[in-house]
């Protein structure tokens, strides 16, 4: 082991049932450089055949960076300038590229963060997987291919996988795509898969559904994983030991159990503290008071999309209630119609039927002119919902200027206000939004939508896409927020975890109807609906008990 | 070598013009340089030749000499100065329609965006556009205006009108859809506003590219419509009219093509190494 | 499909009365007639009034257009005022002519811009790139009309290996034909070819930053393959795009290089129907050729949809 | 000079048998002007026959006709005609076929050049199927261009004929198929009544309408025998032994500068002379037309009784006296709208003028203008100040000239001149029985004067046909009318 922290004495090895593994793949003291900065730093580790390594750390750690080079498929800019990745003895680094081409997919193969990108639109997903197989020549006979792409989608827990051999990529749903892509990792039995990012954006269920296959490949195949996250709960139902990075070097290191127990380095001690724990109780009530009157009621709301012959109902007569100054947390998986909701209420759809009304007034009878201001929006993605043309400044003038508030310096004094507000240099305003890392992108979204004085905040997944620490920040944001400003929030996310800590109340969204709501502690604690308690046995926990992945689980 | 997505993760503001980026490397100069060496020899015309480039003599038909560059024309002019004024009203004609034609494509895109009924209108308008062949539409504009230089203009920006307007209304179609356009609208935008300051903006990238080969097929057509008699009024040169006029001798004179060819060509490759240049200072 | 076809049929019925309306009224406006081209060069007004007359001419104008519709829809189509025959054997003729000359361009631009745009995009030394770029700019730059009488030139008169110009039914002599078909063909396709080259290129380029290439490389795909397998199909659709307005163009071309290897095709049949202000044959042809565009714009949509999974099931 | 016809003179095997002749044109041939002059007459003669033909000195020669008596006075002509000719239906061929013949030239509808002389004719009395007596209303000079200009078409299918769909006539090949803008073929007419004639199989003429083009199928062999090269491309092929060159006083072959008299400053016959005087002729006709022209003032050919040296070098280039001509007439610095028509060779013709005219004084805006729209005009007399194109007619009579092609005609003309001098010269040398005799020759002399002191058509250069074939195609020639006649052509083996 050549991490910086020295190697753990305690119970190191203990649950592992060989003796002694052979090591497949041997990383020593790697750097990656870009354009002259340097992302990786003299990283090292050893994996052995069977095991399994996680891989945390803020975002820009180089995670990402460190598990392309181990397949030396770093971006157009990027070389390794030290080091070297030795597989079974032989050094990855050093190889020409017809020779490593022979080994990707054979013997190292990758999982890409985002599935939908990752899968190529116009081909099938059996030609795809056909392509992997014979990528290497190990298949020569069609048929035998085909019967082996149908295996490999069972194998990933593909329903009526021959079947599906012949759909196209968009036909799957996000979880499924990554499965297609697993399988496509599997397709020629490597020794070793490097998963970066697996499940990030995916609803719990999804992403348990997936790290439970992960699991069992390296139970069944034993294939040594190497998983990226910066969701520490991930890794620590997946990973016997973890690898913590930051600024492109490895801060600590050591099995997954002793690491969560007793965190050495301070950096590992605030990436702990900052994830939020589904056991923790709601912090809405210590931070403001919902009023008694509801600010925003939704009765009966409907919405189908399409044409009269093939309409997808994405809202089933949906009831809700918000008020000032309250959290309500809204949760559901994906496709269940949370993002439908916030866009009817901020109305960018016009439902197909029911009842909302805002402040007494029903909307088309006068109460909409008064929520086109007062309800406002922050988007899930904080980058595809920036205009890259414009610099942050204007981004949030733009509300401004719509609804005609103020005048050219009382516009600047007003941005400049909020950028504070929000926690960012008023100074930046004159950025475009490339130049702002996630979460100060997410705090531009979030200016942009205080910039008109609302006094009902939607935030649809505000942080699904940040890491824990600036997760963390966002969620503080917006606990002041609702503080200092009395806001109404509707809090849209599928983290129940954070959804907890952030609500008064939480509201289960389920196929298009709400199924259950209640105070957050009590859904949490004591959920009514089936379908609440599912989402919640999905959840993955930080405790140490079920993490050594090689163990059987148990029940706990 | 194998071409990697780059992360969307921060870049450096360094990209701060990604025009002037994409124009700054050595595609991009070379095309710059190319374009400006020819649009220069154009413009210095006078300078350069003392010839009138309309003076006729009874040497028709030279080869390149002292006194005759690029040699003589079948009516004895001198081909050195026709080819350098021919370069300045190709470049006028063409920098003024192409501009025009594009803007009203992008207006009608615009329009487009704005109704169902006005966006199937204008989609069919640009396809009535497009079917009629070029002939056709040279004729009966010349026959209408009489010859000259308003013909050719009127054609080249006419042929350019659906070209630009289709790009850039699948361009706003896209565009529109995207999130941030959403954004401006919940922020209060007005549909005119989140078209005009959010959308257009992203959506005209492709058309700058676009416009660098709409330039060279304005090259094009300015030829084709000499060839057919109906392009600029003689004696006035063009590269079109220089090489229509020549392509009698390419057989026993291929002298007399060889400088039209050589401007013509260097014109079209710098517009192409400039609209590859810009291509890919906008991708990176 | 059906819903496809049933919402754009009904628009693209009405391009082609618009068209029709458009066709009349420039022809109109084009000076000139047909009854002075018709009586000759030293025809006297007698001559030429008794000509109008005979023509019909000297009806009002919209008379004129409502009789043309009515023979439109009859699907009697007359006798072409100069050019001899029957407008229909006219048009049928030259389009068979016309159909084989851009049908072998088309394949051509196709042949031709395939591996010129797949080389554009992989080509990784330098002096390859260049050479696939000086020759899409150089197709680009020299003007059909010179590019013809060079391949007169080089592949007729200087080497003697095909015909200068000219026609041969396919169905008489094949061969013979194709003979006759390959530098017109050529000559047609270049510029198409090369434009299509660049957008082809250019797909490619953006479908190999994709990610998913990146997969691909990553499961261990040959280079060669990721090209031809994973990226191509992905720059299809646009290409296809680019190729339906290059039928257009082709038809505009068409007029220059029939004219040049004395192809008997629609091109030739325009040129000399407008240069005798023969009204019938201009204006049928002209829709004509509206409505094959039309009808290509509807294909190469289906085509779009059928070559991108995406836009089929939505 | 010019009065080769291509004879197989060096060819000691003599005529052969056999083989298809390939003729390149330029122009598709225009049924409905079958009955007219037009850019394209190579088919009337293959189809058809003409009562007589010219020899070399515009005798008249047998043809239809065997053989006819002018009465003294001009007032009828008899014409006794073959009697072993059949129509390629079957027909047998008699004096009714003339009759109709001629009075298919008096539709106005056939736009025949030559209706005014055929209008001349009044009645007709056979006697016999193949003799006929002609009646005319006045005597006329140029009855037998009429004679040379006449196709003798089948009544039963003359409007098939006019549609192009169906050619019968007497002529030495059968009509077989069209393909419009492409090609036109024949198929020897195995029943002939020139015995053993015609020795070729068939004909195709070919459609180029590309200059460049049609001299490449030449090149190649393609082509066997053209009248539509361009005579800068001639130039090119002089000094090629593969080529015979033989140029034609025949068809429309004289350029010229037309004046709108009704336009401002043209109006002024010194202004119009003052162009006349301006123009550099010789580098016309070597620039622009290869040098396959004669410089000449007037519009005759030398082979024309009008003929005369003297009046053809009456204008030369003298930039000097044209400047002095238009400061008499007080004019400094004026501008003119020039027409021409814009195909290539005429815009290089039209450029040459301009920078002419631009020397002494005369700007000229030039107008390329397509052909149906410039026709319209010259039909309406709605010209600009100055155009130029070229006239063909002169090679006959001289009264046709001035009584059938339109930029002369005494009656109405492009240029809206009149002068009851000229209509009265004019109508005298017409309505007169004979054609060379001295009075004649005076009256032409005059007709002459005229035309080159009024100016109103300003004659450049005469450029015949000329006959460009390649080494194995012999024994074709052209009639007065550009008609092709192939009867005596064979290709060598
Ligand atoms: N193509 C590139 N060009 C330049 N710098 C890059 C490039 N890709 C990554 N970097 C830089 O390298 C560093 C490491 O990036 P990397 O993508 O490995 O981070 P990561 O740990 O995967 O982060 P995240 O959790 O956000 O995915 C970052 O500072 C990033 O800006
Ligand atoms: N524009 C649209 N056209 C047709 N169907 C749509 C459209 N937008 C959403 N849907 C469908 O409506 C349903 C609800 O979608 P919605 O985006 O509201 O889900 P969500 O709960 O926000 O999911 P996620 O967590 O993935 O964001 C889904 O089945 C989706 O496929
Ligand atoms: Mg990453
Ligand atoms: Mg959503």
């Amino acid at each position: 082991m050549t991490a910086s922290t020295p190697p753990r004495t305690a119970d190191a090895p203990t649950t592992t049932a060989g003796a002694t593994p052979r090591t497949v793949l041997k990383v020593n003291d790697l750097t990656v450089e870009f354009d002259g900065t340097t992302a990786v730093d003299g990283v090292g580790f050893d994996l052995a055949a069977g095991d399994t390594l996680g891989l945390v750390g803020e975002s820009g750690s180089g995670k990402s960076t460190t598990a392309l080079a181990l397949l030396r498929m770093l971006p157009p800019g990027g070389r390794i300038t030290g080091g070297s990745v030795e597989l079974d003895g032989q050094d990855l680094a050093a190889l020409p590229e017809a020779a490593l081409r022979a080994l990707r997919g054979r013997r190292i193969a990758m999982v890409f963060q985002d599935p939908m990108s990752s899968l190529n639109p116009v081909l099938t997903v059996g030609r795809q997987l056909d392509e992997a197989l014979r990528a290497h020549g190990a298949h020569p006979d069609r048929r035998e291919r085909a019967a082996r792409a149908v295996e490999l989608l069972d194998l990933v827990g593909i329903p009526d996988a021959a079947g599906r051999l012949r759909d196209h990529p968009h036909r799957f749903s996000g979880g499924q795509r990554q499965r297609v892509m697993i399988a496509l990792a599997l397709a020629n039995d490597a020794e070793v898969l490097v998963a970066d990012e697996p499940t990030t954006a995916l609803d719990p269920t999804v992403q348990r559904q997936i790290l439970d296959l992960l699991t069992r490949i390296n139970r069944q195949t034993g294939t040594a994983l190497v998983v990226i996250s910066h969701d520490l709960g991930v890794i620590a139902r997946t990973c016997r030991r973890l690898l913590v990075m930051r600024h492109g070097k490895v801060v600590e290191s050591g099995t997954t159990t002793e690491l969560l127990r007793a965190p050495q380095h301070p950096y590992t001690r605030q990436l702990l503290a900052a994830v939020p724990r589904l056991e923790t109780p709601s912090g809405a009530a210590a931070n403001s008071v919902p009023g008694p009157q509801p600010l925003l009621t939704v009765t009966g709301l409907r919405k189908t999309y399409g044409s009269r012959r093939r309409a997808v109902t994405a809202l089933d007569g949906v009831d809700l209630e918000l008020h000032p100054g309250e959290t309500l947390g809204l949760v559901g998986e994906s496709g269940s119609g949370k993002s439908t909701l916030a866009r009817a209420l901020v109305q960018v759809h016009a439902p197909s039927g029911g009842r909302i009304r805002f402040r007494g007034e029903e909307f088309g009878r006068g109460g909409e002119r008064t929520a086109r201001r007062e309800v406002q929006l922050v988007f899930q993605d904080p980058y595809s919902s920036l205009n890259p043309r414009m610099t942050a400044g204007q981004i949030v003038a733009e509300p401004l200027i719509a609804h005609g508030l103020g005048d050219r310096a009382a516009r600047a004094k007003r941005v400049a206000e909020l950028l504070e507000q929000v926690g960012l240099d008023p100074a930046s305003a004159d950025r475009h939004p490339r130049a702002f890392s996630g979460g100060q992108r997410q705090r531009i979204g979030i200016a942009r939508a205080l910039a008109p004085e609302p006094s009902v905040l939607i935030c649809d997944e505000p942080v699904s896409a940040l890491d824990v620490s600036v997760q963390a920040q966002v969620l503080d944001l917006l606990a002041r927020l609702q503080r200092d400003l009395g806001l109404a929030i509707l809090f849209i996310a599928h983290d129940l975890a954070v959804v907890r800590q952030v609500s008064h109340r939480i509201a289960v969204l389920h196929g298009g109807r709400i199924v259950e709501t209640g105070p957050a502690d009590r859904v949490v604690t004591a959920p009514e609906h089936p379908y609440t308690a599912e989402l919640l046995a999905a959840v993955p926990r930080l405790d140490p008990a079920p993490a050594p992945a090689l163990t059987s689980r148990s029940t706990a | 070598m194998t071409a990697l997505a780059a992360p969307a993760r921060a870049l450096p503001a360094r990209a701060r013009n990604r025009y002037l980026a994409g124009l700054l490397t050595g595609r991009g100069l070379t095309g710059l340089a190319l374009v400006g060496t020819v649009a220069l020899a154009g413009l210095l015309a006078p300078l350069l030749t003392g010839q009138d480039p309309d003076a006729q003599g009874p040497l028709a038909l030279a080869g390149p000499s002292a006194a005759h560059p690029f040699g003589t024309d079948d009516l004895g002019r001198d081909l050195f100065s026709r080819v350098l004024h021919g370069i300045t009203t190709d470049l006028a004609l063409i920098l003024s329609a192409v501009p025009v034609g594009a803007l009203a494509g992008c207006s009608l895109a615009l329009l487009s965006a704005t109704h169902r009924w006005a966006d199937t209108a204008v989609q069919r308008a640009f396809d009535l556009v497009l079917a009629f062949p070029g002939l056709i539409l040279a004729l009966a504009v010349t026959a209408v205006l009489g010859p000259g230089r308003w013909p050719v203009f009127i054609v080249i920006a006419l042929a350019e009108i659906p070209l630009f307007g289709r790009q850039l209304r699948s361009g706003i179609l896209v565009q529109r859809e995207r999130e941030y356009a959403l954004a401006a609208r919940v922020g209060g935008a007005s549909r005119p506003r989140v078209l005009l300051r959010h959308v257009l903006p992203n959506a005209v990238d492709p058309l700058i590219v676009q416009a660098a080969v709409a330039l060279s097929v304005g090259v094009f057509i300015e030829g084709a419509m000499s060839f057919l008699g109906l392009g600029v009024r003689p004696p006035e040169p063009t590269l079109g009219s220089i090489l229509s006029q020549s392509v009698g001798y390419l057989a026993t004179r291929p002298t007399f093509a060889a400088a039209p060819l050589a401007a013509t060509t260097a014109l079209v490759l710098g517009f192409t190494l400039i609209a590859e240049a810009l291509n890919r200072g906008i991708r990176r | 499909m059906r819903t496809f076809l049933l919402k754009r049929l009904p628009s693209a019925l009405l391009v082609l009365l618009l068209a029709s309306f458009l066709v009349f009224l420039i022809l109109r406006l084009i000076p000139g007639d047909p009854a002075t081209t018709l009586a000759g060069p030293d025809a006297g007004p007698a001559a030429v009034a008794a000509i109008r007359a005979q023509l019909g001419l000297d009806r009002p104008l919209f008379g004129q257009y409502l009789h043309w519709l009515g023979e439109l829809l009859t699907g009697d189509l007359g006798p072409s005022y100069a050019i001899g025959g029957q407008v229909a054997d006219l048009i049928t003729d030259g389009l068979g002519a016309t159909a084989q000359l851009t049908a072998a361009a088309l394949l051509l631009v196709v042949v031709i811009a395939l591996p010129l745009g797949v080389l554009g995009a992989t080509a990784r030394r330098r002096p390859v790139g260049a050479a696939v770029r000086a020759f899409t700019t150089a197709v680009l730059a020299v003007p059909p009309f010179v590019t013809g009488v060079l391949l007169v030139l080089l592949f007729a008169v200087t080497l003697g290996l095909l015909p200068a110009g000219g026609h041969e039914s396919l169905l008489d002599a094949p061969d013979l034909a194709l003979q006759y078909l390959l530098l017109p063909a050529v000559c047609l396709a270049l510029p198409s070819a090369a434009v299509l080259a660049r957008y082809l290129t250019d797909g490619i380029e953006r479908a190999l930053a994709e990610d998913y290439v990146r997969t691909a490389t990553a499961v261990g795909v040959s280079r060669r393959r990721i090209v031809w397998r994973h990226a191509l199909p992905n720059a299809l659709p646009s290409a296809v795009t680019v190729l339906g307005l290059q039928i257009g163009h082709l038809v505009a071309g068409a007029v220059l290089v029939e004219r040049i290897f004395a192809w008997p095709g629609l091109g030739q049949l325009v040129e000399q129907g407008v240069l005798r202000r023969d009204y019938p044959v201009v204006q049928d042809l002209l829709l004509l050729i509206v409505a094959v565009y039309v009808t290509v714009q509807l294909l190469t949509d289906l085509v779009y949809a059928w070559l991108d999974p995406r836009i089929r099931w939505e | 000079a010019d009065t080769a016809t291509g004879q197989a003179t060096g060819d000691a095997a003599g005529p052969r048998r056999g083989g298809v002749l390939t003729v390149g044109t330029g122009v598709d041939f225009t049924p409905a002007l079958l009955f007219a002059q037009s850019a394209n007459t190579l088919v009337q003669r293959l189809v058809f026959n003409t009562l007589t033909r010219y020899d070399d000195k515009l005798q008249p020669q047998p043809e239809l006709a065997t053989s006819w008596q002018v009465t003294p006075d001009g007032a009828s002509v008899t014409l006794k005609l073959r009697e072993d000719v059949t129509f390629h239906s079957g027909r047998r061929f008699t004096a009714d076929d003339v009759v109709f013949a001629v009075k298919n030239l008096q539709n106005p509808a056939r736009s025949a050049q030559l209706r005014s002389t055929a209008a001349a004719v009044t009645d007709f009395r056979k006697n016999g199927d193949f003799e006929l007596t002609l009646v005319l209303a006045h005597p006329v000079s140029n009855l037998f261009d009429l004679f040379e200009f006449m196709i003798v078409p089948d009544s039963a299918t003359v409007e098939e004929a006019f549609a192009g769909t169906k050619l019968i006539g007497t002529g030495p090949y059968t009509f077989t198929e069209r393909k419009p803008g492409s090609s036109i073929t024949f198929a020897r007419n195995e029943k002939y009544w020139n015995p053993g004639r015609p020795y070729l199989d068939g004909v195709e003429i070919r459609v180029v309408p590309q200059a460049e083009s049609l001299l490449s199928s030449l090149r190649t062999g393609q082509t066997h025998l053209s009248y539509s090269i361009r005579g800068k491309d001639i130039a090119t092929l002089r000094s090629d032994p593969q080529f015979r060159i033989t140029p034609y006083d025949t068809g429309s072959g004289a350029y010229y500068i037309g004046a709108n008299l009704t336009a401002e400053h043209v109006s002024d016959k010194r202004v119009r002379q003052a162009v006349a005087w301006a123009v550099d002729r010789e580098r016309l006709v070597e620039q622009a037309l290869g040098g396959y022209g004669t410089v000449s003032a007037t519009p005759w050919p030398k082979s024309s009784p009008a003929y005369s040296a003297e009046a053809a070098g009456h204008y030369h280039h003298d930039p000097e006296r044209a400047r002095q001509l238009l400061k008499d007439a007080g004019l400094t610095g004026i501008s003119l709208p020039f027409a021409h028509s814009n195909d290539p060779g005429n815009t290089a013709v039209a450029q040459i003028l301009q920078y002419d005219l631009k020397q002494v004084g005369i700007e000229t805006v030039l107008q390329p203008t397509d052909s149906p729209t410039m026709q319209k005009q010259l039909i309406a007399q709605s010209m600009p100040a100055l155009w130029t194109l070229s006239h063909g007619f002169a090679q006959l009579h001289p009264a046709t000239l001035a009584v059938s092609a339109y930029p002369f005609n005494e009656a109405k003309n492009s240029s809206r001149f009149t002068s009851p001098a000229y209509t009265d010269i004019v109508r005298r040398a017409w309505q007169r029985p004979d054609s060379d005799s001295p009075e004649a020759k005076a009256l032409y002399g005059q007709i002459t004067d005229v035309l080159l002191d009024e100016q109103f058509v300003i004659d450049l250069a005469i450029a015949g046909l000329t006959e460009v074939a390649v080494g194995k195609a012999r024994g074709a020639t052209l009639n007065k009318f550009g008609y092709l006649n192939l009867d005596d052509a064979y290709l060598t083996a």
